[in-house]
C-alpha cells in the first residue's frame, strides 16, 4: 500500500465520519424533543469530541513531525551523492541525470528565473517526493531512491506557457554497480 | 415557530437595487467561471482541443474570477445581516460594487485581451518574466485590477468597522473579547457581529499585505534593477491569498447563523465557547498561512511547523463549535425542510468534510506527495463549491421565498440534488487525482490520468445546469419582490 | 433604520471635491510620470541609463590619463574601438572584486576581438591620492587579465576625474576606513566615443552579446 | 539618509502643520469648501509624498540646490499644511483609507530599502540604506501594532452614538 493510498484511506474515512454525523442529525430532524435536553446532551458530548481531537491532535504531531520530515538545509549536505538543479522556463539543468539506489541524494534545488516545483515521480507516474525551486533559494532535498530504473522531473509549480513540458528523465542505478 | 422575515431585514428599494446589483452580479459570474472550470476539464481529459496559450489564461480568469465573486457574494450576506445592528452606508456597499466591476473588466482585458496567465496569484516574479508570451504591461494592468477591487473591500470594511465601533464602542467588544475569561456572556451579543467583526480584522490586514506586495510588484516591473526577494513575496503573497479566499467562508457563515435557527424553530444562543472558536480563528486565520509554503525548505523550521500545527488546530473551531452547533441545532427539531434549510446543512457538510482533506494536506509529510497536485484544488473545491456557495445560495433562496411557502418545488429539488450529487463527484475526482499524483495547474494530462478529468467534466456539467436553474429562479425571485421585503409602510 | 444623509448635505462641495481630487490626481500621476521617465527610473542610475539610451552622451576625449605601464594617453587615443568602462581604487576588496572577475572573464571571451584591436577593456581608477600606475598594474595581476586588451588608467588631474565621473554617472563617496562607496557598472563606448549602455554587475553575458551583436552588423 | 528621511522631512512637514493657524480663517473656510471629507487635502499631500519617497528625488535634493530648495517648500506647503488641515474634517473611512495606505507604504519602502542589492541613492551607503529600511519596517510594524490596540481597545468617543459620526453635515 503506498503512502498516497494511505491518505487516500484516511481523508475517505474522515469524510466518511461526518457524512455519518451529518446523516444520523438529518434522519433525527423530523421528531421533536426539547431543545435544553439535546442541547445538554450534546454539550457533554462535545468535551469528549473536543479532547478526543486534541489528543488526537497532538499524537499525529508528534508523530508526523518526529523525526523532522524535512532535511536540514544548513551546511554541507550529508548525503553522498549531491545533484545539483537549475530551474529554467521550461527546462531542468541537471548536473547529473544518473544517481544510485539504495544511497541518499541530496538534491540542491534553485531556479534561475521563475517558480517551479521539483517532483520526482517514478516509472508508474506516482510522485515520491518534491521541492521548490526558486529564484535566489537553494532547497535541499535529500531522497533515497529504493529502486533502480526510470524516473522522471515533473514541474509541481506553474511557470508559465510550457509548465506541463517541463519534465526530464533520471537513470537510478544499482548501488553497487558504479563502484569505480 | 420563529418568524422567518423580521421586520427589521426589510430593505428599502434603493438598499434592495444594489443588494440585487451584487446577487445577480454573482450568479451570472458563478456561471461563467464554471463554464471555464468545465473547458479546461475537458480540455485536460482530451475531449476538448484547447493551446496551452489559452488554457493558461482560463485558468487564470476562473482562479480570479472565482475568488473575487466568492467574495462579493459573501460581502452580500454580510452587509445584509450586519446592517441590523450597526448602521452601515449604502453609497459605501455600492462603492465597492462600482470598484469591483472596474477591477473585473481590468482583470478580463489583461487576461483575454493582454494574454496575461501568469495564474491568480500573480507569483512573483512569473507575471513580469512570461518569456513573451504576454506583456508586462498587461501583468501590471492585472496588478492594478486586484489593486482596485482590494480598494473596494477595504472601504467595505471600514464601513463595518466603524458601524462596530459605534454601537460596541471598539472591534474588541464587538468581537466579546471581554467574555473570554469572566462576566456573563450577553446571550443576546449577535452572532452576526462576532464574525463580521473577526472578518474586518483580519481582511483588512490581509488587503494591507496585498497592497504592500502588489505595489512591490508594480515597481519591479517597471524597474526591473529592483529585484524582490522572492521567498518574502511568496509569503505576503500567500499571507494575503489564504486570508482572501478563507474570509469568504466566514462572511458567508453569517448566514447559517442567522437563518437556520429560523428553519429549525430554535435558539441557537451565544456561548462562551462561540467567543473562544472565533477570537481563536481570528488569529490562527492570519499565521497558518505557511502551511502553503511547507515544500519552501528554506523556510524557517518553525514557521513549517506553525503552518502545520494551526492546520490542524483551526479546524477545530469549525468541526466543535460551529458544525457542531448547526448540528445541535437541528438535531430533533422538527425542521422546516425548504430549500435554504437544504442548502444551510449542505454548506455546513461541505464545509466540515472538505476540511479533513485540507487538514491531511498541511502535515508536512503529507505535502511531500499531495503538494500541488489535483489534491489542493480538491480540498479548496470542496469546501468552496459544496460549503461557501451552498450557504450563499441559501442566503439568495431565502430572500426570494416567504413565509407562506409550505414545500420545496419540483425543480428546486432536482437543483439541489443535481447540485449536491454532481459537486461530490467533481470534487472526488480532483482528490482522486491528487491520490494518482496527477499535478495541479497542467493544460494538459498524461492518458492515465484523463478518466478522472472526463467523470469530472460529465459532473462539473450537472453543477452546471443545477446552477443555471437556481440562477433563473433566484433572479426571477428577485425581480418579483415577495411582499414580506416590501418596506415597512411606517418604517423609516 | 440608516438612512444615507452623508452625501446630501453638501452636493456642491462634494462635487468640487470630487472635480479637485480627479485634477490633482490626474496631475500628480501626470508629474510623477515625468519625474521617473514615464514609471521607468525611480532611482538615479536607472534614470541614467534611460539617458543613455534615449541620446548617448559624447565622453570627456581630453581628459589626461596614465595606464599601468606610464604611458599617458586619453580617451581619443581609443576612438575606433568599442571601449567597456568601469570605475575601481585598487584597494577595494568588494565591489570592484567583482568588476575586475567580470573584465577579466570578459577578455578571455572577446579574446578575438580584442585580437583584432576592435574592442579595448579600461579601468579607471577614482582613488587619485593612493593609486598609481604600479598599483594598478598589480591589481591587473591580481586578475590575471594585463594583456594589451585590458588597460588600467588613473586620471592626472581632479578635474579630469570630476569631468569622467560627471559624464560616466558615477558617485563616490568616501567611508570611513579610508575606502570609498560607488556605483558599480560595466558602460559601453562606441568607436565613435559616446556612451552608448550601461550593464550591473552580473551581467557579463549582456555585454557579451551586446557587442557580440554591435560587431557582427 | 536616515537622517534625511526620518528627521528632516518630518520637521519639514511639521513646520507646515504649524503653519496652518496662519492661514486666514476666512481662505481656510473656502478651501473647505473644495475639500469634502478632507479627500482632496489628504490626495495632495499623498502624491507630494510619493514623489519625495522616489529615491531619485532624494538624491537630486542633495546634489541640486534647486531641488534642495522645492524640497523645503514643498514638503512643509504640500505634504504638511494640507494633512493638517484636511485631517480634522476627515471621517472613519477616509483616515482608515490614508492610514492603511501610509503603513503599507512604510512596509514598501522598509522592503525595498532593505532587500534592494543596488544603493537606490548613489549619494547613500548600502549600510545607511539598509538601517532606514529596518527603521522603516520597525516604524511600520509600530504603526499597526497602535493602531491594532486602539481598534480593539480603544476609545472611540467621536464614533458614539451620541455625536454625529465621520463628517459633520
Amino acid at each position: 500500500m503506498s503512502f498516497q493510498d494511505r491518505i487516500w484511506l484516511t481523508t475517505l474515512v474522515g469524510i466518511a465520519l461526518v457524512t455519518l454525523a451529518f446523516l444520523h442529525v438529518i434522519r433525527q430532524s423530523g421528531r421533536e424533543e426539547d431543545p435544553k435536553t439535546v442541547q445538554t446532551r450534546a454539550y457533554a458530548l462535545r468535551r469528549w469530541l473536543f479532547g478526543g481531537l486534541i489528543a488526537l491532535g497532538i499524537v499525529v504531531t508528534g508523530a508526523s513531525l518526529w523525526p523532522f520530515p524535512i532535511a536540514s538545509q544548513h551546511g554541507a549536505p550529508m548525503a553522498p551523492q549531491v545533484v545539483h538543479v537549475v530551474g529554467h522556463q521550461w527546462a531542468w539543468q541537471m548536473d547529473t541525470t544518473r544517481v544510485r539506489a539504495g544511497i541518499p541524494v541530496a538534491f540542491e534545488v534553485t531556479s534561475a528565473d521563475v517558480n517551479h516545483g521539483f517532483g520526482i515521480y517514478d516509472s508508474t507516474d506516482r510522485l515520491l517526493t518534491q521541492t521548490q525551486s526558486m529564484p535566489g533559494v537553494t532547497n535541499r532535498l535529500v531522497y533515497t531512491f529504493e529502486h533502480p530504473g526510470k524516473y522522471r522531473i515533473l514541474c509541481l509549480e506553474y511557470c508559465g506557457l510550457a509548465h506541463h513540458a517541463m519534465i526530464r528523465e533520471i537513470d537510478v542505478v544499482d548501488g553497487t554497480e558504479e563502484e569505480s | 415557530m420563529s418568524i422567518l422575515y423580521p421586520q427589521n431585514e426589510m430593505l428599502e428599494s434603493r438598499e434592495r437595487m444594489v443588494l440585487n446589483l451584487y446577487l445577480v452580479t454573482s450568479l451570472v459570474l458563478f456561471l461563467v467561471m464554471m463554464v471555464l472550470g468545465l473547458l479546461m476539464r475537458l480540455a485536460q481529459g482530451a475531449w476538448m482541443d484547447m493551446s496551452p496559450t489559452l488554457f493558461y489564461q482560463v485558468m487564470t480568469a476562473h482562479g480570479a474570477g472565482m475568488v473575487g465573486t466568492a467574495a462579493l457574494a459573501s460581502s452580500a450576506v454580510m452587509w445584509f445581516f450586519l446592517r441590523k445592528y450597526v448602521p452601515l452606508k449604502t453609497s459605501i456597499f455600492l462603492a465597492n460594487y462600482v470598484l469591483f466591476m472596474i477591477g473585473a473588466v481590468l482583470l478580463l482585458v489583461a487576461i483575454f485581451i493582454g494574454k496575461f496567465a501568469g495564474a491568480w496569484t500573480f507569483l512573483y516574479p512569473l507575471p513580469v518574466q512570461s518569456l513573451g508570451v504576454w506583456s508586462v504591461g498587461s501583468a501590471v494592468l492585472f496588478m492594478v485590477g486586484f489593486l482596485i477591487i482590494g480598494v473596494g473591500f477595504l472601504l467595505f470594511y471600514l464601513d463595518a468597522m466603524r458601524g462596530v465601533i459605534r454601537v460596541y464602542g471598539n472591534l474588541g467588544r464587538g468581537l466579546g473579547l471581554q467574555w473570554l475569561f469572566s462576566g456573563t456572556v450577553d446571550p443576546d451579543h449577535p452572532k452576526t457581529v462576532v464574525a463580521s467583526t473577526m472578518v474586518i480584522i483580519v481582511n483588512s490586514l490581509g488587503i494591507l499585505g496585498g497592497a504592500v506586495v502588489i505595489v512591490m510588484s508594480l515597481i519591479n516591473a517597471y524597474d526591473p534593477e529592483i529585484a524582490l526577494n522572492a521567498l518574502f513575496a511568496k509569503n505576503l503573497i500567500y499571507f494575503f491569498g489564504h486570508v482572501f479566499i478563507n474570509i469568504t467562508i466566514y462572511m458567508a457563515v453569517i448566514g447559517v447563523y442567522e437563518l437556520l435557527p429560523r428553519y429549525t424553530g430554535r435558539r441557537w444562543g451565544m456561548s462562551r465557547p462561540f467567543l473562544w472558536a472565533w477570537a481563536a480563528s481570528t488569529l490562527m486565520v492570519m499565521i497558518v498561512y505557511p502551511h502553503h509554503l511547507l515544500m519552501d525548505f528554506a523556510m524557517p523550521r518553525w514557521m513549517a511547523v506553525t503552518g502545520q500545527v494551526i492546520s490542524y488546530t483551526s479546524g477545530l473551531p469549525v468541526f466543535t463549535v460551529t458544525a457542531y452547533g448547526a448540528l445541535t441545532n437541528i438535531h430533533r427539531s422538527r425542521m422546516r425542510w425548504r430549500i435554504p434549510a437544504m442548502l444551510l446543512i449542505l454548506s455546513m457538510f461541505g464545509w466540515a468534510a472538505g476540511i479533513v482533506p485540507a487538514i491531511i494536506d498541511a502535515t508536512i509529510s503529507v505535502n511531500h506527495v499531495m503538494h500541488n497536485t489535483l489534491w489542493v484544488p480538491g480540498h479548496f473545491h470542496f469546501y468552496l463549491l459544496l460549503g461557501v456557495l451552498p450557504m450563499q445560495f441559501a442566503f439568495m433562496y431565502h430572500l426570494i421565498g416567504r413565509d407562506t411557502d409550505r414545500s420545496v418545488s419540483r425543480s428546486d429539488r432536482l437543483g439541489f440534488w443535481m447540485y449536491l450529487s454532481g459537486g461530490l463527484a467533481f470534487v472526488f475526482m480532483f482528490l482522486a487525482g491528487g491520490h494518482a499524483s496527477v499535478p495541479r495547474r497542467w493544460a494538459t494530462h498524461f492518458p492515465g490520468w484523463q478518466v478522472y478529468d472526463q467523470v469530472a467534466s460529465l459532473s462539473a456539467a450537472l453543477v452546471i445546469v443545477a446552477l443555471s436553474l437556481f440562477t433563473v429562479r433566484i433572479c426571477l425571485g428577485l425581480m418579483h419582490t415577495p411582499s414580506s421585503a416590501e418596506p415597512a409602510p411606517a418604517g423609516d | 433604520m440608516m438612512t444615507t444623509s452623508d452625501h446630501m448635505s453638501a452636493p456642491t462641495a462634494v462635487l468640487r471635491t470630487v472635480v479637485l481630487t480627479v485634477g490633482l490626481l490626474l496631475v500628480g500621476v501626470a508629474g510623477l510620470g515625468v519625474a521617473t521617465d514615464g514609471f521607468h527610473a525611480f532611482t538615479t542610475e536607472t534614470a541614467r541609463r534611460v539617458a543613455v539610451h534615449r541620446n548617448p552622451p559624447a565622453v570627456p576625449a581630453t581628459v589626461p590619463l596614465v595606464n599601468q605601464d606610464g604611458v599617458h594617453f586619453t580617451l581619443a587615443d581609443l576612438q575606433g574601438k568599442w571601449v567597456l568602462v568601469d570605475f575601481v581604487y585598487t584597494r577595494c576588496m568588494t565591489i570592484c572584486t567583482v568588476l575586475g572577475a567580470d573584465f577579466a572573464q570578459l577578455e578571455r571571451e572577446l579574446a578575438e576581438p580584442i585580437a583584432q584591436d576592435r574592442i579595448q577593456l579600461l579601468s579607471i581608477s577614482f582613488d587619485l591620492a593612493r593609486d598609481t600606475p604600479a598599483e594598478l598594474a598589480s591589481y591587473l595581476t591580481r586578475f590575471r587579465g594585463a594583456g594589451p586588451g585590458w588597460q588600467a588608467a588613473i586620471p592626472l588631474t581632479d578635474d579630469g576625474l570630476a569631468r569622467l565621473e560627471d559624464a560616466f554617472g558615477i558617485t563616490v563617496i568616501p567611508d570611513k576606513m579610508g575606502g570609498y562607496t560607488h556605483n558599480a557598472a560595466i558602460h559601453l563606448v562606441d568607436p565613435t566615443g559616446r556612451l552608448v549602455d550601461i550593464f550591473d554587475l552580473g551581467q557579463r553575458d549582456q555585454v557579451r552579446a551586446a557587442l557580440q551583436r554591435e560587431l557582427a552588423s | 539618509m536616515t537622517a534625511q528621511m526620518l528627521v528632516q522631512i518630518p520637521l519639514l512637514l511639521m513646520a507646515g502643520i504649524l503653519l496652518v493657524p496662519v492661514i486666514p480663517t476666512r481662505l481656510r473656510a473656502r478651501a473647505a469648501r473644495w475639500d469634502q471629507g478632507g479627500v482632496s487635502g489628504l490626495v495632495l499631500a499623498t502624491l507630494a509624498m510619493a514623489f519625495w519617497m522616489l529615491p531619485r528625488s532624494l538624491d537630486a535634493s542633495t546634489t541640486d540646490p534647486l531641488v534642495a530648495l522645492a524640497k523645503f517648500l514643498t514638503v512643509p506647503l504640500l505634504i504638511g499644511l494640507p494633512l493638517a488641515f484636511s485631517w480634522p474634517r476627515a471621517g472613519f473611512i477616509v483616515r482608515g483609507v490614508f492610514l492603511t495606505e501610509f503603513v503599507a507604504t512604510f512596509f514598501r519602502l522598509g522592503w525595498l530599502y532593505r532587500v534592494s542589492p543596488i544603493r537606490l541613492c548613489n549619494n547613500y551607503g548600502l549600510g545607511d540604506q539598509q538601517r532606514l529600511g529596518n527603521y522603516m519596517l520597525w516604524i511600520g510594524g509600530g504603526l499597526l501594532a497602535w493602531l491594532a490596540l486602539k481598534l480593539l481597545a480603544g476609545n472611540f468617543k467621536s464614533l458614539s452614538p451620541s455625536s454625529s459620526p465621520g463628517a459633520p453635515g
